[in-house]
């Protein structure tokens, strides 16, 4: 038994944080806001560099062939810095296919998304508030599917789209084509873009594993997305803490009040302990199956929920200066906010866990 | 105590639902409205003295007897109506009041009246870069020339002023008095070469606020408010008006909140049928129930004129208590919308409450949320004024060379 | 409209502050919580002396003539004071009979009840949390009743036991007297203690309007209930800051920490405003007979609760000292834990009043 | 990392289960089982292995390698079989680490093995009427005279000193050192004439704690552990060993809260299929594991012998995050138990979690959740330790002659 992190992961974070502090700092990241894309091309072929993204895929198809731990730990690090880009569905779309595809997909597809030649994504919620592999709606005939689906994670730029249809089978389109018309839509985190998508007679190729691949790509969804709002809020103390401590108010500096000394402790109380939960439910996904599912779920819902506490006393914290566009602040609180939201919700998925439980 | 309608409230009732049925029909609750039939509407509702009810007619209010029971029967009705209240701004809720209390005749007769009709548009001039929560130590001062006020100084988290005709404001117009005895509270008019406005953009996309350069900006002693040195004053009973504006608000939000109860579905079911959301939403609106019985215990107070430490208390906590309720209310609307809403970017051109079920309307009072806690003093501060000046704990302790907090 | 108190409802209170201070101050109070009974015939007659044992009974049988707003200012005070005794369950039976019973029912026990010659209390509670007078089994037979009640206040010293029987309907006993059999029950309030009351082939007498008087009664408890802890969460905070201004630490005075200023603060803001909900909630009973049940039960929830969670918070407050039996802060957190109960407990009162909403 | 079980834990689980059958069969569970069986089966359980893993054999543990997965293993099927694990309590948990760390020989070989089969029972002195949280100003002295130290002084909040055989305490040795330099730590025996006892009753009306008066209380130097003037870094350790108590009693009290959401009604339906009630048991329990997983992370970093802010940061948060559980817990099960069991008094004759749902057992827990969230620390000192020790934040403002907090 040993419940901590290898050298090799706590260099591989040293690595990005350093990666992103230098060439993507949060003031290159505010200039994302207002563009057109949050995807920077320079930005994903330095992490494609450091073998990010293809971090889980197999060595045989070029990936780095480490597990979903590795993957979370980097979700973390990508919350600290607001990363924009679509690593997230990318990551989702080349798990789908590594893990619901017959051998031939997997040769076709994987080594292009392995080196970040071509990005993967994940069409899978759906208008309505739809988001659960078995809830999907959207049919295929004849090896033709039609369609709409919504919050796709950078659609426009998706080479890869992994589709999820009714009966939770998974079928892949290329993309752009014919019969794939993407829509942007006006999301809460600009770092993360969504598009719809809407299929229409559009040709795909099924995954033959995709009923039991769909569930296990959600759970490494939930898990990400947890370790992503983790690391924004450790990163969001961290920020509201050097502000405070550059701040004088009546001759005293703003850390020295014990009334913030206090706020922080307690955020910090409430978020610490669940490092280790997110570690847990990364960890599980790939070694613990019985209980992976479950803990997913309440990793997510009590994380994000934490983090979204923490944003929003940050918020507070740094008076009508957090509030502004100006401060970095929103950068991470809307990413929580994304975070949280994204794949249902923290109620949504506490019923779930519940539903699971032994009880 | 009486709070029952009697018959003259339920005759009020009656008489508001009649001149809604004629002059604001069911057909217009969900249509776009044209500004000058809604002109038109309020004149009437003036007339007919539902609105502007603590306003003297001949400064273009209805002029009745303090009754907030009747107040609250024409805000239930008109907001069940979805017809336009009084303007909500600072204007009319800040500048009407203490010109009322404090202003000249002419000031009264020149400026209530449009500011009631939405005329003349106001921002308040009271935050400065070096002086957030502790108003005492403005810099932006203001020094006679002549029959003029020339002002210099640079205000912050001014809100609407790219929009404003006028500003209210503190200056410092006493260098040589203590700290809160040299500032005057002035009006100066926005559109003039000594004013530059440079908009500061909210965390919700919007330029909610703006900095505001007066370099050698003018005003007539006639706009000068109170006497000279005497603004602290003038400005602690603005204060007081500004903190009432929340309870409302959130009560319409909370009617927001149980339409979208009805209408959402949770496994299959009306959200408003879990047990769970019931159970909070009970609690909520526990919340406003207080709120809004401790505003009429504030009215009825005042109406006495009588000094109550406990009442005291009640407004001392009335904003904190207001701001924690409107982040509570906004998270669990927003979780209620469910996922679509919650990634959505904040909607409409504006916060507007009554239309939190529209898209994006949960995401902008989310983050609205925390402008409203912010504005006047953040939830610290007000925890140190609730506990120093209301529990009369000690004054925070302090460095060495340092004041104290509030 | 007008929502203050009257002058002589504030004289009133004070009057009974004062009588509290100086006859019965927490001192006496404790001595009563070793004492096999909570009931002080001193006191008790100073309080009828006060008129208050009869506040809400009629003139014409000796009463005061007051509202229920009176009692709830007086359950405040006597929340205040931790006072003990059978005044709750007093009122309630008192209150019953009037709402409930015929004119000769009235004039024969309502005089004794409002001179305090004779106590009342209710015996309403079934065992298995059984509480709403539309759950009561207790079958009446021919003028006699038999079956078990739980939770009767001061069972030991009524000679007037209002009972609640199936159909909601109430059933006046004199008591002691054969048939009636009082074992004394282990609670948590040492100020105002429950008994468990066996009636075996007790006659009765049926109070005619008894089904419509039953909710009313309940109703009236909730609020006195919300008042007494009011009452006893507003003193909490006002002995927590005694406490603290006199201790220093670091030859600092504990008040002066911004910490515990901030959370004093927040203890206020939360529990001031509810002040204007059991003021309403108590004027509704008398006045606004359509909102009067739903907003009983939130002003019970809501109120008790508030106050229970600045009673937890006092205690740590206190350091160690809060905890012991030695301070005074368990008469007060205890009679919260007591009021919060009673009558079933803050969340079913929620799911009570949603279910009387207009949703 | 790796948590999986292994072949070897599976054994291991599997022969636990095999003993457990055995020699602690399902019909114990529910009755009361005399002493001397206790005390049997639990030299049966440290001869196989299962108890007391850190302690050396020599000293009447049973010597495992630190295998926190085989611990839990071992915990979980004790728990589930109500089977007694090892003595809780300030002997095992406290003195026996210390001893092993910082005793000689001949106090280990005395007093560990007694200890942990409860023959001896300890209580502790740290605190005193005027040092509470702040252990370096204590006043109790001790004094050398030929080979006994000689007490004097007064501690307070003293766990089980009505009973215990031994204090282990921290007592001023060094009056002219440095303050944290000059303190000593002693084990005294309490079965004196120097000693004695008065209890203190808490809130629970149980005798929980004590002050312990010392006058001229000796003990032999024997009896020193550490260094003269170390004390304070000796009990350091030890105040870290106090805060790993919590995380299983948690676990115990959650169990007796699923028990109760199963057999519990909630309009006719058992509480654990009431939709608010689930949410409310998931959070908790996801509370419960980040809290467990802390533990495994802890003792993974200690077996590593590195140093991480991060883990560090986790230890600081530890006690505050327990108690904060320990609260909620407890509330959510004296709601879930219903009324009758909100209005009864504490029951029991001790504090025993695993038997929460009987009568008054809830109302136990409740309260006692202040004792641990007090004892070591109040919640407010625990914030300033996190804020200054692990966030870095500059130490609280002091009064001009005032030192600073922590």
């Amino acid at each position: 038994m040993d419940f901590g992190l290898t050298d090799e992961q706590l260099m591989m974070q040293d690595a990005v944080r350093a990666l992103l502090a230098n060439e993507h700092p949060p003031a290159v990241v505010r200039e994302g806001l207002e563009a057109e894309t949050a995807h920077d091309p320079g930005l994903w072929s330095m992490l494609a560099g450091l073998g990010l993204v293809g971090l889980c895929l197999p060595e045989e198809h070029g990936g780095s062939g480490l597990e979903l731990l590795d993957a979370a730990l980097m979700a973390e690090v990508a919350g600290e810095g607001a990363m924009p880009g679509p690593l997230l569905g990318h990551q989702l779309g080349s798990l789908a296919i590594l893990l619901g595809g017959d051998h031939d997909q997997r040769a076709r597809w994987l080594p292009a998304l392995a080196s970040g030649e071509a990005i993967a994504t994940i069409a899978w919620a759906e208008p309505g508030d739809v988001w659960e592999p078995d809830h999907w709606s959207v049919e295929v005939r004849d090896g033709r599917l039609s369609g709409t689906k919504a919050h796709v994670l950078h659609g426009n730029h998706a080479d890869v789209i992994v589709v999820g249809g009714a009966g939770s089978r998974l079928f892949v389109v290329s993309a752009p084509g014919d019969g794939v018309e993407v829509t942007s839509f006006d999301g809460i985190d600009r770092t993360r873009r969504l598009d719809t998508v809407v299929f229409d007679d559009t040709p795909v190729s099924e995954l033959p594993e995709g009923v039991a691949a769909a569930p296990r790509v959600f759970d490494a969804g939930l898990v990400l997305l947890a370790a992503d709002a983790f690391g924004c809020a450790h990163r969001l103390v961290r920020e509201t803490i050097d502000y405070l401590d550059e701040r004088e108010q009546f001759e005293t500096k703003l850390t020295q009040f014990q009334g913030i000394k206090h706020e922080l402790a307690n955020m910090v109380t409430g978020l610490e302990p669940t490092r280790a939960l997110w570690w847990y439910a990364a960890h599980a996904l790939d070694h613990i199956p019985t209980a992976a599912s479950r803990v997913a779920a309440m990793a997510h819902a009590h994380i994000t929920d934490c983090s979204m506490a923490i944003a929003r006393a940050c918020v507070d914290l740094h008076g009508a200066m957090g509030y502004t566009w100006e401060s970095n602040v929103h950068l991470w609180y809307k990413r929580i906010m994304f975070d949280r939201a994204f794949l249902g919700g923290p109620d949504r998925q506490r019923d779930r866990a519940a539903s699971m439980g032994e009880w | 105590m009486d709070l029952e309608l009697g018959t003259h409230h339920v005759t009020l009732r009656d008489q508001v639902g009649l001149f809604l049925d004629e002059h604001w029909p069911a057909e217009r609750r969900d249509r776009h409205v044209p500004d000058d039939e809604i002109r038109l509407f309020r004149s009437l509702a003036i007339e007919h003295g539902y609105l502007y009810r603590g306003v003297p007619v001949v400064y273009g209010g209805s002029e009745r007897p303090i009754d907030p029971i009747a107040d609250d029967v024409i805000e239930r009705a008109f907001t069940e109506a979805r017809a336009p209240l009084g303007i909500v701004g600072q204007g009319p809720d800040m500048v009407v009041p203490t010109l009322l209390r404090n202003g000249t005749e002419d000031q009264r007769r020149e400026l209530i009246a449009p500011t009631l009709m939405g005329d003349i548009t106001w921002c308040q001039g009271y935050s400065e870069p070096t002086a957030g929560s502790d108003l005492a130590s403005l810099r932006s001062r203001a020094e006679l020339d002549g029959e003029d006020w020339v002002i210099h100084g640079h205000k912050i988290w001014t809100s609407d002023a790219d929009r404003a005709d006028w500003m209210f404001g503190l200056f410092r117009t006493e260098p040589d008095a203590p700290r809160h005895r040299g500032i005057t509270f002035l009006l100066v008019p926005m559109d003039q070469p000594g004013v530059e406005v440079q908009t500061i953009m909210a965390m919700t996309g919007q330029p909610e606020f703006a900095e505001v350069f007066l370099t050698g900006a003018r005003t007539s002693v006639r706009y000068q408010v109170g006497e000279r040195g005497s603004g602290w004053e003038v400005s602690r009973d603005l204060l007081v008006n500004e903190r009432n504006l929340m309870g409302f608000r959130l009560q319409q939000l909370f009617e927001s909140v149980l339409e979208l109860a009805r209408t959402r579905k949770i496994g299959g079911a009306p959200a408003i049928e879990h047990p769970g959301i019931r159970r909070t939403l009970i609690d909520i609106e526990s919340d406003l129930l207080s709120a809004r019985f401790s505003r009429f215990r504030s009215l009825t107070n005042a109406a006495r004129g009588r000094s109550d430490p406990n009442a005291d208390l009640a407004g001392a906590v009335k904003k904190l208590h207001a701001s924690t309720m409107a982040k509570r209310l906004t998270q669990f609307g927003l979780d209620l919308a469910g996922a679509d809403e919650g990634l959505r970017a904040p909607g409409g051109a504006s916060v507007d409450l009554g239309r939190a079920n529209e898209p994006g309307g949960w995401a902008m009072n989310y983050l609205f949320a925390h402008a409203s806690a912010i504005a006047g003093g953040a939830p610290n501060i007000q925890r140190n004024i609730i506990g120093e000046r209301a529990l009369g704990l000690p004054r925070d302790l302090r460095t060495p060379t340092g004041r104290s907090v509030s």
